[in-house]
């Protein structure tokens, strides 16, 4: 029996009468490196941001650990609104606030780098740790959580020095060159201890060099942590060199899974996607 | 960069310290013997009018005498004004900074909210503080240093009930006063008490600061089928309420207290058909030898003076809180002759005593500290010419 | 070693302060406007901190400070008041109904938690509003609470719009520097510790904080009961202070002038705020005070002077910093005596190379 | 018909007093649809709008200085922007806001300054002042003017924004800032028009409102200007129609609140409406819904 870390059922998102995911259904295995693609409004990110619970799914539902972590049925306005599939499969609604499924262990880049401009490195790291320690608003203030506080910093210290950030340590983050802030993005992930990591086009804007070291680093960060990584791509030859498997999404719809042998053979992947994007 | 920015800043306002501290007693530069009386009076905000001429009253009075003799040597009388900004949160500051100017005596303020606010800030430094118009009876109660020269409101509400009753027959009565005003709320509720002593009923609202369309009010009074409109408001409320009163035609008598006692009131009614009636402590057209003297003098220092006539509202016409003013400043003298002392204590205990014939009528304090009154003066707005018409003294039945 | 060696030198400082303070009672005239200024300083000090709190470290636009300073107020007043005096306090409404008076040690607190009750059921629905919106839903609370404790049928508790007074007050600067320097001394440590990151986070970027597990809600809430609780307690300070107390004062203007002292002093800097809370009373207060008289050079008139030439004065220069140096005093920054002590050190190494006239 | 009678007057207030609340609230809407600022010192710019009345119509003939103190207040909301707000394009909102909060700080001020914190009085225009009778209710011919004369500028408003080029412009700028800028719509042109619009109808609310309500003091701008903007958030911010909607509702509300005797909490009710809107339907009435992009 296969381990599924995480599986997308039905998944369909609607906004007004767009449909931007159709009926998406995916797996993914503990310890996978599975790779999402498809052109640009392929609906890649929405379905990170339905993962994540940023947004709310119209129809369809989402397990993560065997556990459903968001599932819906389109409702009032929508009811009549809905052009999607298997509207009647799915009768749970099931919502969590991304700060929930962040604390189950999913964990999460943004495309257009989010981080907290203002402050420094450490405390962008730091900042992941939150939601692990055992402290409330007055141990905390009355620093009776100091074992804690202790602890965290140097577990974040370890990590910034292993992703070679130490020296960076209090300056502003929005003060690193850029291929750093991308790195940073992935050491705060990091630091909230996640059993997944959804990575948004972490090679955006990297040169090859730079795209090839990036993906060493992810196998190697998937080899340390024990780690499940689900990531969005347009770098393909990163792409085929790391993951397992891939799924093509094209106007929301899955028209290809499989290995990345499999997908460079497969005629409607080229011809919706590979052969306008390959330069990318 | 920024840093030195900051730096010149902090700096710039350093010295400006130093040029607050060189100015602020303004009195140095003489020399000679100075005797500093405080002003304590609001010149913004919505008892700011009221204020403004109490403050004239005041400055007419120093002008009048500005030099007293204490142990055989001339002193010069100097007024150090701050503005309260009617405000029961600004109003302590203020206090203190007269505190601080070293003032021998203080005359305050229109308005009696910020009277009481000020008080503990006069009590603790010792100074003794003399009301010209602030009515409400908590201002010198329950302390020896607070002093007034007007008389309270139990007495002017229980007048303009009396009046009510005795001109209008009046049966029941629309009671309109201001939220969070102590003057406001004080003269209403002793209207009140008064009136439905007599048998009368009474219909009570109330408004919020800075509220503007009372048209609303208005009516209801006109629903309920009152027969007098009481309204103790601040003026800036009050011409407001003639106005909206005089467009809806209610045809309602409007009574007020002192504070209507007003130019601002004369404007508002002028031209409108709007019956106003006020209970004030002092008219114009007083015939005593004092109280007329008064009047043309005080006439004429304001035509001379183009500034002044403007805080009057721009007019010739004489209110009753200047002439308090006057009687104020001038029972402050009174007491600093008899202490023979610019001493705050010394002046203090020598109010207790003072006996002045003044132009609102002859002051001395009783044990409270409050100028002993038994009659109020009634006048009606004249609709046609924009003067004050002396209806007649009323007193307590 | 270090750590100690500024623990030591910050309790040497304070006491210093404080003995510098007791001094100063005793050489000035306590009716020098510096103690007025020392005074109001300080609670708006702790105001504005507690404001920048919300506003600076959560980047929450709350517009509600002047209503919470409000319930502090007057929970204060009401509970202080001593029983004897509430027949006076109290004339219209037979005394009131509230049958205890406590002491001050106990109803400080108490005001402040009050406030943060209050602020916790406002926030439940009004912290789910972004920015602008939830200023003007605060501020509209504000004026809501205010309407409230005007109101008539509440008279027994609150004596309707009636003041408030009587209750006991400090005469010594030291006690306003007290409690405002312990309030201040656990914001502090709040912003310091993991939650005071959480909030800069939220200020930051709610996605992203969101992303990194932490419950907007329940922080969004946390920072403004907190906020509100020392809000509370420096309304119960400032009525206090005034020594009378009444619903009317307020106003949005309150909150307005609060927040003007918080940008002045740099959105985000406690000690920006608590310098700028003091230069702010000195301007407003004192050091402009002047220019509401009308001034004699011999003969010579000066110009423009007059009653209310003062707040021109100041709005003008609020306006300048506002829109030329936005980034107030300190900006992000706060005065430490590591930073002091740099900044001299590097201007005095400036000095030796000869960088710095002289 | 008893129920009528005794409430005409506070309806006819409340409509009155709802159509000036109208003028102002589109100010605020215009503004907040193009600049996402609530532009805290449009009330004092209405404030401002009387005492220029005030003091002009002292020495001038009415025909003279009513378009003066139009032209006037443009001016001023022009400048306001142009001093205030435009420096600050990109900083954060908060800093605009404070921006605009210091702007009314300021001209409250020198208001109080300018008239030394006396109350003036609104000078009597002919005819709108006169009195009339409606049903058995006594008002002034304004109070039947407004909403009339609201309605009229609102239309003309409106086809203003749906016919011209500098409406389509303002349409553009309102939905998306950068986009038009890229465009080549020139953004400081259309703000300034917005403005100018704004403070236009803030100058004839202006004078409606204080022909109605005679006094004008230098805090006569705030509560109007509050419940304005309240009115505009009500009916969704940035639609012109929802802002108009909002207005006369809660003029007409607050009217009827006082005269049920609950005068205290009349201010109060306006923001507890606010509030409620707010939750239940955050963009108002008719506002759009926008998302986040993540």
């Amino acid at each position: 029996m296969t381990d599924h870390i995480l599986q997308m059922e039905n998944l369909t998102m609607q906004f007004g009468g767009v449909i931007a995911l159709d009926n998406l259904s995916l797996e993914i295995n503990r310890g996978e490196i599975i790779a999402l693609i498809g052109p640009n409004g392929a609906g890649k990110t929405t379905a990170f941001n339905c993962i994540t619970g940023v947004y709310e799914p119209t129809n369809g539902c989402i397990r993560y650990e065997e556990q459903i972590i968001a599932s819906n049925h389109p409702q009032g306005k929508m009811k009549k609104l809905y052009i999607g599939k298997n509207k009647d499969s799915y009768t749970r609604v099931i919502r969590h606030t991304p700060d929930k499924i962040a604390q189950m262990g999913i964990a999460r880049t943004f495309q257009n780098i989010r981080l907290f401009k203002d402050l420094t490195v450490f405390e962008n790291v730091l900042i992941a740790k939150h939601m692990h320690m055992k402290q409330n608003v007055f141990t905390a203030t009355f620093r009776m959580n100091r074992r804690e506080e202790k602890r965290i910093r140097k577990e974040c210290l370890d990590l910034l020095e292993e992703q070679d950030l130490l020296p960076f340590c209090g300056e502003p983050a929005s003060s690193l060159p850029y291929g750093l802030q991308r790195r940073l993005e992935i050491a705060r992930a990091l630091a909230s201890e996640p059993k997944l990591l959804l990575l948004d086009e972490p090679a955006a804007g990297m040169d090859p060099q730079e795209t090839r070291s990036l993906a060493d680093f992810i196998v190697h960060v998937r080899n340390k942590y024990r780690l499940t990584i689900f990531l969005i791509e347009h770098h393909m030859d990163l792409v085929m060199r790391i993951s397992d498997r891939i799924y093509v999404l094209d106007f929301g719809k899955q028209i290809a899974q499989g290995s990345p042998t499999e997908i460079q053979n497969n005629r409607r992947v080229v011809e919706a996607y590979l052969g306008v994007a390959e330069d990318a | 960069m920024k840093k030195i920015i900051g730096m010149h800043l902090i700096l710039s306002l350093v010295l400006l310290t130093a040029a607050g501290c060189s100015s602020t007693p303004t009195g140095k530069s003489g020399g000679g013997n100075v005797i500093r009386i405080g002003v304590y009076e609001p010149s913004s905000g919505d008892n700011g009018a009221g204020g403004k001429q109490e403050i004239l009253g005041i400055e007419y009075a120093n002008a009048v005498v500005n030099t007293v003799e204490i142990g055989g040597k001339p002193y010069k009388i100097q007024l150090e004004i701050v503005d309260n900004e009617s405000s029961t949160d600004k109003g302590p500051s203020a206090a203190s900074s007269l505190v601080s100017a070293k003032c021998s005596a203080a005359i305050g303020s229109y308005g009696s909210s910020v009277s009481i606010a000020a008080s503990d800030v006069f009590r603790n430094a010792g100074i003794p503080v003399i009301g010209p118009s602030c009515t409400n009876p908590q201002v010198t109660l329950g302390n020896t240093h607070y002093f007034r020269v007007c008389y309270l409101d139990p007495f002017q509400g229980t007048v303009l009930a009396n009046f009510a009753a005795d001109n209008f027959q009046a049966k029941k009565a629309y009671i309109l006063t201001k939220l969070g005003d102590d003057y406001s709320a004080g003269l209403g509720n002793y209207f009140k008490t008064a009136f439905t002593g007599m048998g009368g009923t009474v219909v009570e609202e109330n408004f919020q600061e800075g509220n503007s369309d009372f048209t609303a009010y208005l009516a209801t009074a006109t629903n309920e089928g009152a027969d007098v409109i009481f309204a103790p408001t601040s003026t800036e409320a009050a011409s407001l309420i003639i106005g909206q009163a005089a467009s809806q035609d209610i045809g309602i008598p409007l009574l007020a207290g002192d504070t209507w006692d007003s130019s601002v009131i004369l404007d508002a009614a002028k031209g409108s058909g709007q019956k106003v009636f006020v209970s004030t402590f002092f008219d114009e057209g007083d015939d005593s030898a004092a109280g007329s003297r008064f009047v043309t003098d005080f006439k004429t220092w304001l035509s001379k003076n183009p500034a002044k006539r403007n805080n009057n509202g721009g007019n010739h016409i004489v209110a009753a809180v200047s002439a308090l003013g006057y009687d104020a400043y001038m029972t402050a003298i009174e007491a600093v002759k008899t202490a023979g002392s610019a001493d705050p204590t010394a002046v203090n205990d020598a109010l207790w005593n003072v006996k002045y014939a003044g132009v609102t009528g002859d002051i001395s304090f009783d044990k409270n500290g409050d100028a002993i009154r038994e009659e109020a003066y009634i006048k009606q707005a004249n609709n046609s010419d924009g003067t004050w018409k002396f209806v007649g003294i009323q007193g307590v039945n | 070693m270090k750590m100690k060696n500024k623990i030591i030198t910050a309790v040497v400082l304070i006491m210093a302060l404080f003995v510098l303070l007791l001094a100063l009672e005793r050489i000035l005239p306590p009716s020098s406007m510096l103690f007025v200024v020392l005074k109001k300083g300080a609670i708006y000090a702790l105001v504005a901190v507690s404001m920048n709190l919300l506003n600076g470290f959560t980047g929450l636009f709350s517009l509600g400070q002047a209503g919470f300073m409000l319930i502090g107020a007057y929970t204060y007043a009401i509970l202080t008041i001593p029983m004897e005096a509430r027949g006076m306090v109290y004339q219209y409404f037979d005394g009131g109904i509230v049958p205890l008076a406590l002491p001050v040690i106990l109803a400080i607190p108490l005001a402040g938690l009050v406030t943060a009750i209050f602020a916790y059921l406002i926030g439940l629905p009004v912290l789910r509003l972004k920015s602008d919106y939830l200023a003007i839903a605060t501020l509209g609370f504000a004026e809501i609470i205010r309407a409230i404790l005007q109101w008539d049928k509440l008279g027994p508790i609150t004596n309707g719009s009636n003041l408030l007074k009587l209750y006991p007050v400090f005469t010594s600067v030291i006690f306003p520097f007290a409690v405002t320097g312990v309030c201040i001394a656990i914001i502090v440590l709040l912003i310091n510790s993991s939650y005071g990151r959480a909030f800069k986070a939220i200020r930051e970027d709610e996605t992203a904080a969101e992303a990194m597990g932490i419950n907007l809600a329940h922080h969004k809430q946390l920072s403004f009961t907190i906020s509100s609780f020392f809000a509370g307690i420096g309304g119960a300070l400032l009525a206090m202070y005034q020594t009378t107390v009444q619903a009317s004062a307020f106003r949005a203007t309150m909150t307005y002038e609060i927040l003007l002292i918080v940008v002045i002093g740099g959105i985000g800097s406690v000690t920006g705020s608590c310098i700028s809370s003091f230069l702010f009373i000195a301007c407003s207060e004192w050091w402009l005070r002047f220019l509401d008289n009308t001034i004699f050079i011999g003969n010579f008139q000066v110009p423009l002077l007059g009653p209310g030439f003062r707040k021109v004065v100041f709005s003008v220069i609020v306006m300048i910093i506002v829109l030329f140096y936005s980034r107030g005093i300190m900006g992000t920054k706060e005065l430490s005596l590591e930073g002091l002590y740099q900044f001299l050190r590097k201007r005095s190494e400036k000095k030796k190379k000869g960088d710095v006239p002289a | 018909m008893g129920f009528f009678q005794t409430n005409l007057p506070y309806i006819l207030a409340g409509i009155s007093v709802g159509g000036q609340y109208a003028l102002i609230a589109i100010g605020y809407t215009l503004v907040y649809g193009i600049l996402r600022l609530i532009n805290f010192a449009h009330g004092d710019i209405f404030m401002t709008a009387g005492f220029m009345m005030v003091y002009l119509s002292a020495s001038l003939p009415l025909w003279l200085s009513i378009p003066l103190v139009i032209l006037l207040t443009v001016l001023l909301g022009f400048l306001v922007e142009r001093i205030a707000y435009k420096p600050l394009r990109k900083a954060p909102r908060m800093s605009i806001m404070i921006s605009a909060i210091g702007v009314s700080y300021l001209i409250q001020n020198c208001a109080w300054y300018v008239t030394s914190g006396l109350a003036k009085q609104f000078p009597v225009i002919p005819w709108i002042s006169d009195s009339v009778t409606v049903f058995s209710a006594t008002t002034k011919v304004v109070t039947i003017l407004t909403p009339v004369f609201t309605l009229g500028l609102v239309a003309a408003l409106v086809l203003l924004i749906r016919h011209t080029k500098i409406g389509m412009a303002m349409r553009a700028v309102s939905r998306d800032f950068e986009t038009s800028q890229l465009m080549g719509i020139k953004i400081n042109s259309v703000i300034s028009t917005t403005f100018i619009i704004g403070s236009f109808l803030a100058a004839v609310g202006s004078i409606l409102y204080f022909t109605n309500y005679t006094t004008v003091t230098p805090t006569a701008g705030s509560m109007p200007g509050l419940k304005a903007f309240v009115a505009a958030v009500f009916g969704g911010i940035g639609s012109i129609s929802g802002a108009v909607l909002g207005a006369f509702l809660i003029g007409i509300c607050e009217n009827i609140i006082k005269g049920l005797g609950w005068t205290t909490f009349s201010d109060a009710f306006t923001f507890a409406l606010l509030i409620v809107i707010l939750i239940a339907r955050p963009t108002g009435l008719f506002g759009e819904k926008s998302m986040d992009k993540v």
